[in-house]
């Protein structure tokens, strides 16, 4: 295992997101165009969901994707309790935002696990094409878990319809789903088609975009480092590796590949930055941004893509006997 | 050139509200209005800027409403309900407009 | 014929597409930021132009190149006639709006030749090369047209001579032709060395271009829908069937290839949905935007793209007997 | 500080008209304005965003120009012949600036 | 609804100069602004556009300060300091605020 | 070194210049969005960083990157000087424009290198992969002669720390020195993992890049060239070739290899159209822009990347004997 971190620190990928990240600190004026960014990400999305979707046209499904997906949605609801609770154990933080950051960690981050995807077939795995349906089956059910934490408090909002659709309907779940339908239907032969784009210079864009995850997190770390206590910075290191291990043994449980097993621990690791801000933002605007998106972005981010992905890995190996 | 008298509202508000701002306008009969982007700020709580967003929950927009003085209430009215909880600021100036028709 | 259609209805082009128009249907906050959007438009006519150049670089032009010119302009100008002869008489549109949705007919959509060159390819045919300086020559006279038109109804303002610079020297049109003009002087050198770029991932490009293209339709659908009564609606689906056989029979008349053929009927088939809308709010700013962008982007365009291709594809081999 | 009386014109307008207004205020005389890019708006002619737009045909901008009280009817004229037939809306606030001798 | 008196103080300045300027906001005490991005523009300098830029150097941008009127001047001043030798410039305009607690 | 130029100008990457001028000075609309030029700009920054840092890890780097940083500062420093003579003797221009414009000459223009270092190496030759950090190490020192000449006029602010802090970090030499220590790091394995974006489509992406330097030159030359006098414009055609003599000289004096010294030289004749103009922005207002920017980036810049390149590999060629 300790090889496998060591070579994953020093891979392109991490090296990219640690200059973002130096610079950020360093204030430099290196900045990404926001549109450049979120090009990157549909792009990042399109081919992960399209190669998911090639790999289940290639090698079919089964039951296996309606065991995983449940218990994938299954954690994405009862770990925003665990983190809420531990939250409230280990630090000063008051309830609202306290069950706002459990949301995040129920939910996933998809950049980790395209890194994590890439770490995962570096080592010769091959891990199930649907995990990608996973993936975005888990992105919303923290939500839920977390409004029902708040509303204990009194002070979460009533939640407007509206909201759920737009939850449902967010733009990276349509993609990933969508591009997973596309590659399903094309298979193979639609696959050699976009090749050129999607596969090889994936990695490429990988190390693009995680400069400016790096720059990103950099920046937040700047102005949120303040509001954290040490508490919940421990938390932020600690509540991943019980997400990990969730994801590792309900993998196994359900008989997954070690690829597989490995990319549920890091679903079940990784925290949300994109889809669960912007539903906190509408339904408890109380909740301080600066709070969650430093935990989840600042700190479980930078952990998981560099000393997490191989721990979830070798996790993975140690349930699967592989 | 004959202009009428106007009042010019200007809401900054988070770009996640937008939505929710615009329809509760419409709902209180205020049809026009310009939405422009926002690069950054400051506030109470804290300085930001576009580039430090990695979703669109960080971003603002600010919302420009020219409106005839006697529905100023209604609108303000409406907005604030979507504002009250959220961070952001409402201003109201004294303006002209030209071809008061359009109002 | 079905065989075609099916393969084009099933390729990762036409489902990404699709996935766009249903994800702006269905109210989904996913969108290609607009600088994205326009950065892919700006690859795809330089490599389209670049690659038509080197074509004419290797194989020649020979007398065929002015007479597909010539009858390209030909059709631009003749088109918009009778497009406003069947609005007028098949919907209830007024004169004004009936001679600008006539000049987006007699114009052409790029990206409709963009994919329908991919189509045309892909069945195994070779256009000739200059097709790309015909597209570009066919942008512009059908507003002319129109503008004739609009004028015997008293309201169209008169044509200010900036204008017409603005319409010729338009960026889709400048950057077609220059790339053509790269590509024909650097010849299959100069693409060997762009080539990486420029063709291997252009289907993948593709894909992202028109999930957007997609999602810029639904949200146009979604609004613009109830400006149009059904005679509108029948039109722009009648049209295209018009104007494909008109440059079918045209491009076997001057003696093109089948592949070539095809191209034309598509030119003559396609409705723009860039220089003449622009064009358009300039010049009779009256006429109603939601109108001639919902028929022409929101029907013509998806109802080209799956369906039309095919037919052009076969109306050229009906009458090149190949 | 020591500041002047002017005025803040706000010209929202379609952006393929931005060319041709700025050279009628030119023309007039004109020679200060900032454009804003627009995201979206509402207004008789409906709604719209920066989203939904394949072409520049779509978009809006917003020009506001400081200018001096006694040159506010030059500039609306101006204005007015340009965005006459076009949709769009014009607004005119009274102002104090700094360095009136920029004006 | 309850508003109250403030001031709309705009600022159009280079960009290179907005954190500057912002610090100098800052020291003299003042909290809140929101930066708005600038497509182009026109002075005594000429006219340039976003399009024309190749490097952070050319583009402006706009801030727009809502402050109490008593604080208005040491704002005026802060800012003054920095745009002094710079491009650009600075309206107030007089407004009606909501949630006059937020200033 | 007539084919040698021929070829050059017939390049694709040059045509693409030439199209982008073209269209600008016939005031077409077309314009690549501000993101996306930034984004095509961080690619380019980053694989030429990238794959120089690869380049050391391959061949290692010796005394000789010591002594070429050194030379480049020197040239750096020094070449105000020299400029700022030639404007007072030659044009109309005051001292504080004079010194503002010295500063660009001294400076670097990475964009130049970049298109240099295609042609070296289309012309067999292969430059020490440290030349890169040689450029970033370039681009701040002649800022300083420059305020030192401002500073004697009494015209210069007093410059703050934030502005140093701000040249030392801006985001093209951190970007630049940070994939050189990527490339570096992670060797011939981590490029082979990037190469399918960073190496293949890279003369592609340059020629886009390279269409809107010339759109960006045009709007500049159209605008600007109002503000120059005839002596002006001679000095941004002579001094490059000072520049491009004394890096010529200075490479083989230390004793680079052929393709090392015509990269010192072109980095010498080069002139900075980004970091340095930022900075004047920020400590010489009262400096006029268009005269610097419009000298810069709308007449050597030209002329460095169709005539100069061939010259300055031919200077390296002469002085090196091979
Ligand atoms: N006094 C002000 N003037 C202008 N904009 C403000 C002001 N206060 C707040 N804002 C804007 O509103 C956002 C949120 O403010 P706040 O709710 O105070 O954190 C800030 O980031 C600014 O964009
Ligand atoms: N009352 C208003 N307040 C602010 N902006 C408006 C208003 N009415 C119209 N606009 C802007 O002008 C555009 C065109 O308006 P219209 O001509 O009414 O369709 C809208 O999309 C808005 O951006
Ligand atoms: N009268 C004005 N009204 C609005 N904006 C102005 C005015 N004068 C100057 N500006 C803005 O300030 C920038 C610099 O102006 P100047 O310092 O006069 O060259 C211009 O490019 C405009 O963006
Ligand atoms: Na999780
Ligand atoms: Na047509
Ligand atoms: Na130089």
């Amino acid at each position: 295992m300790l090889d496998l971190a060591a070579a994953n620190l020093l891979s392109p990928i991490v090296l990219s997101f640690a200059l973002g990240l130096i610079a950020a600190l360093a204030r430099s004026d290196l900045s990404v165009p926001e549109a450049v960014a979120k090009g990157l990400s549909i792009y990042l999305l399109f081919a992960i969901g399209f190669k998911g979707g090639v790999a289940v046209a290639e090698h079919g499904v089964g039951l296996s994707l309606g065991l995983a997906i449940g218990a994938g949605v299954a954690m994405s609801f009862v770990l925003p309790f665990i983190a809420f609770g531990l939250l409230r154990g280990m630090s000063r933080m008051g309830p609202l935002d306290a069950a706002a950051v459990a949301a995040h960690y129920g939910s996933i981050s998809i950049v980790t696990f395209v890194a994590g995807t890439s770490v995962v077939e570096a080592a010769g795995f091959k891990p199930e094409g649907f995990m990608v349906a996973v993936a975005a089956a888990m992105e919303a059910p923290a939500i839920l878990s977390a409004l029902w934490l708040a509303a204990r408090t009194g002070k979460a909002g009533g939640v407007e319809p509206g909201l759920w659709r737009e939850i449902m309907l967010n733009g990276s779940i349509v993609l990933l789903i969508g591009a997973f339908a596309i590659g399903w239907i094309t298979g193979p032969k639609g696959l050699s088609e976009v090749a050129p784009l999607l596969v090889a210079p994936f990695k490429g864009v990988l190390c693009l975009f995680l400069l400016d995850m790096g720059l990103v997190a950099g920046r937040g770390l700047r102005g949120g480092g303040k509001v954290l206590d040490r508490g919940a910075i421990v938390f932020a290191l600690v509540m991943p590796l019980i997400g990990g291990a969730a994801g590792a043994i309900l993998g196994a449980g359900i008989g997954l590949s070690t690829g597989g097993i490995a990319l549920l621990a890091i679903l079940g690791a990784s925290g949300s930055y994109i889809a669960v801000p912007a539903a906190m933002r509408v339904a408890m605007p109380e909740a301080n941004p600066s709070i969650y998106l430093t935990l989840s972005l600042g700190v479980t981010f930078p952990f998981n893509l560099t000393i997490g992905l191989p721990i979830y890995l070798w996790m993975a190996q140690t349930v699967s006997g592989g | 050139m004959l202009t009428h008298k106007a009042k010019r509202v200007e809401i900054t508000i988070e770009a996640v509200m937008e939505g929710r701002l615009t329809a509760a306008l419409t709902k209180a009969g205020v049809t026009g209005w310009t939405v422009l982007p926002v690069l950054g700020g400051s506030g109470r709580s804290g300085a930001w800027s576009r580039e430090g967003q990695v979703s669109r929950a960080g971003g603002m927009v600010q919302v420009v409403c020219l409106i005839r003085p006697e529905r100023l209430d209604g609108l303000l009215t409406a907005a604030f309900a979507v504002v009250e909880r959220h961070i952001g600021v409402v201003s109201v100036t004294d303006c002209d407009v030209l071809r008061a028709e359009r109002f």
